[in-house]
């Protein structure tokens, strides 16, 4: 890809994205942050708005026309995610609040019936908070072991070692798709392969996946694939678990309420079939418009795009990075998304936020609910660049010349 | 006669009228040999099928037993005298042939004439909301062909 | 109130509302389902717009300038929500997804650690599934009871028959406030009254308290109160349990992940202080500024306002559709909230819901997520009219016009 | 020097960054009669803060271990250095009184001139996602002298 494309595929991704447009402490804005929540398409903005003006009412439940609007609305968005991770049928597409959702979904209602004393859930050292709590608090209820494989000093997972973890004891393995801290791109169709071969269930912490790769849920042979919408360019509030049918369906539902079952009675409640035996309640419907939105702008510019584009810009910035005087870098695997974390000289994440901030440039610092990784690594926090399709050369450019003054206050 | 009235009769027609008022084939089959429950959980619409099969995979017998809006058992009723008599791979495509007619848009009429009742259900097709009611006979006699246990929904 | 007044109101309030003015099948829209969910004012879906488009970011989590906006108009909304409901202290105020998530958490975060086998759990036969299913579960899961107290043919709590089934295995009481069906207003302050003084706890599921009544939960002098933002012209996928402090300070969290937490380490995790640690994740951070915003209008005409101009139009239109040759009402309790569930002649409800739809008047039919309601009456479902303060004396008028027109068509 | 580069200068004031890199009292104390642990859950700033209070009510010596931003390094050095010596009503005073000062829009200057030291901590109010970096320190002594168990945290 020769820059000039870049250059203006980029500017265009760009003016569709109103928040980018505006500035920060008199500069113009420097969005660093999509890892955390990525901001949304004007698309997507006015998809919202529009059901909530035009269509919106209660789904599922009602034969009238603006019921039937917004049920319509709602159930395409879910054919919309199915078609976008390749899942096998819209049964598996099941709609949360968010990654974190999705997770404690698995662990409660997968793991917690089933767990044994001594049993397993593996995961590794680079995960969220959201991939380790919950695994946390469904081995205390149930008396099962919490196993980590460990990392390198690249921050990429010690493959051999995790592999060696994985035993007859081992109930679930979950395992992040993309590494929210570090960027590193987790060998997933390894893990599964192993895991396979042994019947062993593999959930993926796709949070950070969906934003960066082309993910084919069938391709990758997971059995669980869990992500958010807000890091995709979507609403906050909404959320997937993929599962396969088969676990799914033996699962008995998390919570109870309404559409979540066919018939209520004193005595005797029958469960509503897959994907409604996992949504009791109102859904967030304006959130789940937006997220089919979202991903109808994604598909036309193209995962693999996207993909491409980033890959190129992250390689950029992390050549400008090695030249600033100091700056240390943390994640450094073979395969890395566009996310890089670093610190400069003995300047504190947090101070360095702030700095940065005043120059308009906005990244998160502080341990990005990933305290394990930072723990490995000996520190409190790093500061986090993470890059989207909407960023651009001049981003980076105006990143390190804004450390370049950190550099000035704290000398 | 105001115009939005002349659509819902083209819903409610006089055969729709007829047979969820006087449903036929209603009742309990003591002898049956198929049997399915369908639900429309949208509405609470509920009914039980049964079937009676002989030997040689005719349907000698069908009733229906439940509770629903007009359509639906106007369709369930529909259903038993169109499916009582004839072969289960007969009445499979029925099944499928009702079902696609009222989910797509395809308005050609089939060549079998003894479709020709069932085409009263077609004015279901102007009221996306209400397709439910009018298949859900119809997946319970495919459930009850296919032998399965779990409710027939319509989602 | 004199009719004018009302009338110019009404209708003053009703053009704050875009989805209300538009035509379904050529006719105006007459929206007589709010409490399924109600439409938001303009001032809500203008909030979520400009959230979106000039200060998203995730929140709690960043230094950078949207972060921290973000944060403010997140935590701003809960303050609002305190002061809406008259809260002891934000700490008690956790935001959900809904009311379906916060009767849940009670469930399997309060009950579910300390239920034992032959405890009860004493709900009413008005409930919606979601203040009966997640007891459903979590009795199955302890070895606990669900008990039922009795309604009456007006659909009233039979409180004193209610009163008798509380005896000292019973761990709490959970009734609604106003029942989604039946629109029965319960007796709380005489419930709350008899468990207090026997140490039990009651939760209030105020789905359909709060869009109607003044809510004071000190007042109250319940335990927990769980409601939903779309029912109260706020947007879906939001949602709050008010707890009292003390209990939610001796609950376990209910789902793990970021934000939860103050410290993870694969040893020991320590979890946030309240309400934190129940908010799990990335929250509906857009969802929540748009309640805030609902709760900003709704404060600006007043609750006491909204209720007596409701009381006027549900009594309006109880006796006109009296008036409809071969009309049955279900639900006349003495204290009712403006929510009338009918049916006419023999049509079905499902039928009469097509029908009014196509004369542009949407009511919800069928059970309404209360099956044992409609068991309790011998039907399968009922039509249900619910009206808001944006609602008028017009739309009753058409409403029963429409019912004419379903006469006519299934004489 | 650009404007913004100004302000910035009034955050990092000399005084702060002094205290930042050598911060004064750092460490344990081995005969502390207080302690308490403070988190900042938003940037994972952690405190440790000990205090030794004779019989009459006075702070003998304090100290604090821990890491954190140049604010709340700062911030836990410089209180260290004013509370050392005093009673421990006043130093629930100068917790109240900076609390309030860094968290308010309250500008007029404490009459009290050992409050000169503190008024360092001024430029953090331009900086309201900073504030509790500040205030870390000091809801840890406030803890600490209420001998609460769960760690302070600036929520
Ligand atoms: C009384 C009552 N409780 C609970 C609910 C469930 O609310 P939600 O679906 O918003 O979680 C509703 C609304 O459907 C209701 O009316
Ligand atoms: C890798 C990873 N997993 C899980 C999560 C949790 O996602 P959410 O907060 O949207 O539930 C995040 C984002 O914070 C993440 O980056």
């Amino acid at each position: 890809m020769s820059a000039p494309a870049h250059i203006t595929a980029s500017a265009s991704w760009r003016s569709d994205f109103p928040a980018l447009h505006q500035k920060v402490h008199g500069r113009p804005l420097v969005y660093l942050d999509s890892a955390a929540s990525a901001q949304q398409p004007a698309s997507v903005i006015d998809a919202i708005a529009r059901y909530e003006r035009e269509d919106h009412a209660n789904v599922h439940r009602g034969v009238h026309t603006l019921s039937h609007r917004a049920t319509e609305a709602y159930e395409g968005s879910r054919d919309r995610i199915r078609d976008f991770i390749n899942a096998r049928s819209r049964s598996e597409v099941v709609l949360t609040s968010g990654t974190t959702e999705s997770i404690n979904l698995v662990a409660q209602s997968f793991c917690r019936p089933r767990l044994q004393a001594g049993d397993k859930i593996v995961i590794t050292h680079l995960e969220h908070h959201a991939n380790i709590v919950p695994w946390q608090l469904v081995c205390e209820q149930t008396g099962a072991e919490l196993v980590v494989a460990p990392i390198n000093d690249r921050g990429e997972v010690e493959l051999e070692q995790m592999l060696e973890l994985i035993d007859d004891r081992t109930f679930l393995i979950a395992v992040a798709h993309v590494a929210n801290a570090l960027g590193t791109v987790c060998p997933i169709s390894r893990i599964v392969e192993h895991a396979g071969a042994r019947g062993i269930p593999v959930l993926v912490d796709g949070a950070q996946g969906v934003p960066h790769l082309e993910v084919d849920v069938q391709a990758l042979g997971c059995d669980f694939y869990a992500f958010s919408g807000h890091k995709m360019f979507g609403p906050t509030g909404t959320g997937v678990l993929w599962g396969r049918e088969e676990l799914l369906d033996a699962m008995p539902p998390w919570q109870g309420g309404g559409d979540m079952i066919l018939e209520v009675s004193f005595d005797k409640t029958t469960y509503n079939e897959l994907p409604y035996k996992f949504e009791a309640g109102t859904p967030n419907i304006a959130g789940v418009v937006g997220l089919g939105a979202a991903i109808e702008y994604l598909q036309a510019i193209g995962m693999q795009n996207i993909a491409d584009y980033e890959h190129d810009l992250h390689t950029y910035m992390v050549s400008e990075l090695k030249k600033v005087d100091g700056i240390r870098l943390f994640g450094e695997a073979r395969d890395q998304a566009s996310v890089q974390s670093f610190l400069l000289a003995d300047i504190h994440s947090h101070d360095l936020g702030t700095i940065l901030d005043h120059q308009g440039v906005a990244i998160r610092t502080g341990h990005h609910c990933a305290m394990p990784v930072m723990q490995r690594f000996g520190i409190s926090g790093t500061a986090r660049a993470s890059l989207a399709f909407y960023n651009n050369r001049d981003d980076v450019d105006r990143l390190t010349a804004a450390l370049g003054k950190a550099s000035e206050i704290f000398a | 006669m105001s115009e939005s009235q002349t659509d819902m009769q083209d819903l409610y027609r006089e055969l729709i009228l007829d047979h969820s008022r006087n449903p036929r084939h209603f009742g309990r089959l003591s002898d049956a040999t198929h049997t399915a429950d369908g639900i429309n959980p949208l509405c609470g619409d509920k009914l039980k099928l049964y079937l009676r099969v002989d030997d040689r995979g005719r349907i000698e017998s069908s009733s229906f037993e439940g509770s629903g809006c007009a359509i639906s058992v106007a369709s369930a009723s529909l259903m038993t005298v169109t499916v009582t008599g004839i072969g289960i791979d007969q009445a499979e495509s029925y099944f499928e042939e009702v079902t696609q007619r009222l989910t797509s848009d395809r308005t050609e009429v089939s060549s079998d004439s003894s479709y020709d009742k069932l085409q009263a259900l077609d004015g279901v097709r102007a009221y996306p909301a209400r397709v439910k009611c009018a298949t859900l006979a119809w997946h319970a006699l495919h459930s009850a062909l296919e032998n399965k246990t779990t409710p027939a929904t319509t989602e």
